[in-house]
């Protein structure tokens, strides 16, 4: 794994500040990050709200980690980018905190804004990593969603 | 030939496993695999039924051959990351 | 202004970490930031490079500041945020420093990726900050680019 | 009616002048302010030509009766923040 490509699999709090640096690069005008942070509201299909207490991920580690470089590698591949940097909590996420940061650096800022989705997209239909919701009457729930594609 | 099958996720809490060990033929394929575990656990069975396998880290197709693989097998229920 | 907008010119480096606690909201499970950074390198449009040695951004601030809140008053009228901060630096801007800083909060990620180029794309067309290239060789430019839809 | 203008970026570089007075008529739009200040400022008339006048933070169209007004006004070239 070159310079290029930062992918980590965390049980602490993700702190912005820590990962911040390690997109630099002397040639990229453009930094963008993601963060995705236990919500506390979910609204269903049916319309209605969910309370979330708090959220548990597991992994398959090391595989995970596997399919996040090559997703990393991907988007280097598909748009301009310089830097990735991919952070993922396990364990315990409490509301308000992320569970997952991701980070780009491009020459030109459109290479950044179209690779955001694009990778929050893909892991979020191929890593293996999963979520269990505890909700506020303290039942759980892990969530496997209904594949779109199934193949 | 015997096969270990890591398992995770609502799979692993309804069976309370985190693995399980299974008797394949060496020219099964993956569908075939996940047939086997859908019968050794039924708790799961409509979860295994959209799950897909992977050995050694890759999802490998259903059609595939897999009885045979040394590799490590893992039952990879839809993912929720992110 | 409501504490849903922070706006703010500086004279200082831009840091995210002091940034980054102004998006929480807990029922926003996104949080996205774009850090537009002085580039080295600028290629023209007839294959030359350009060597950047520093910016120097020049603002008539009252008017930057108020341009940037309808901005983000706008952004949240138009998209699902919750929370939006801008930060622009002037003065001089070195290579590799963030000259401006964007982040948004929303309840589910399209929000966000949506929102922060439009937001890019508006300060870049309407917000009354301008710069001054310094190039290696010492020569200097204010950028004014030619209006695309002059009115 | 006396009007003062405030410059900035390439046209006070090139004009070295934070602001500029000129005398308009109260009917004047500002299109016939910019006119005015291109011929007094004919080293940024390129640059004139393709600016905005503001009055109080707000842009106004070229075709608006501004001479009259008590704001701040601003010529504002082409910006290139971000």
């Amino acid at each position: 794994m070159d310079d290029s490509r930062l992918i980590r699999l965390v049980n602490e709090p993700i702190r912005l500040a820590e990962w911040e640096a390690k997109l630099a690069d002397i040639d990229c005008g453009a930094q963008a990050w993601f963060a995705g942070v236990t919500r506390r509201t979910t609204e269903t299909n049916d319309g209605q709200t969910l309370l979330t207490k708090t959220l548990f991920y597991e992994a398959h580690p090391t595989m995970a980690v596997g399919q996040l470089d090559q997703l990393a590698i991907d988007a280097i591949g598909k748009f301009e980018l310089r830097r990735v940097v991919i952070v993922h909590r396990l364990g315990e996420v409490p509301l308000g905190e992320a569970s997952v940061l991701m980070g780009c650096a491009s020459p030109h800022r459109k290479d950044c804004f179209a690779a955001l989705p694009w990778m929050m997209d893909r892991l979020k239909q191929e890593v293996p990593i999963w979520k269990r919701e505890t909700f506020q009457d303290e039942s759980t729930e892990w969530i496997h969603p209904e594949p779109r594609d199934p193949t | 030939m015997k096969q270990r099958i890591l398992l995770f996720a609502g799979v692993r809490s309804a069976s309370g496993l985190d693995h399980i060990d299974i008797d394949v033929d060496d020219d099964a394929t993956a569908q075939v695999v996940l047939d086997e575990l859908e019968r050794q656990l039924p708790d799961s069975g409509g979860l295994i039924r959209i799950s897909r396998l992977a050995i050694d880290g890759r999802y490998v197709g259903n059609d595939e051959q897999v009885g045979h693989c040394s590799g490590e097998f893992a039952l990879i229920p839809p993912v929720s990351g992110g």
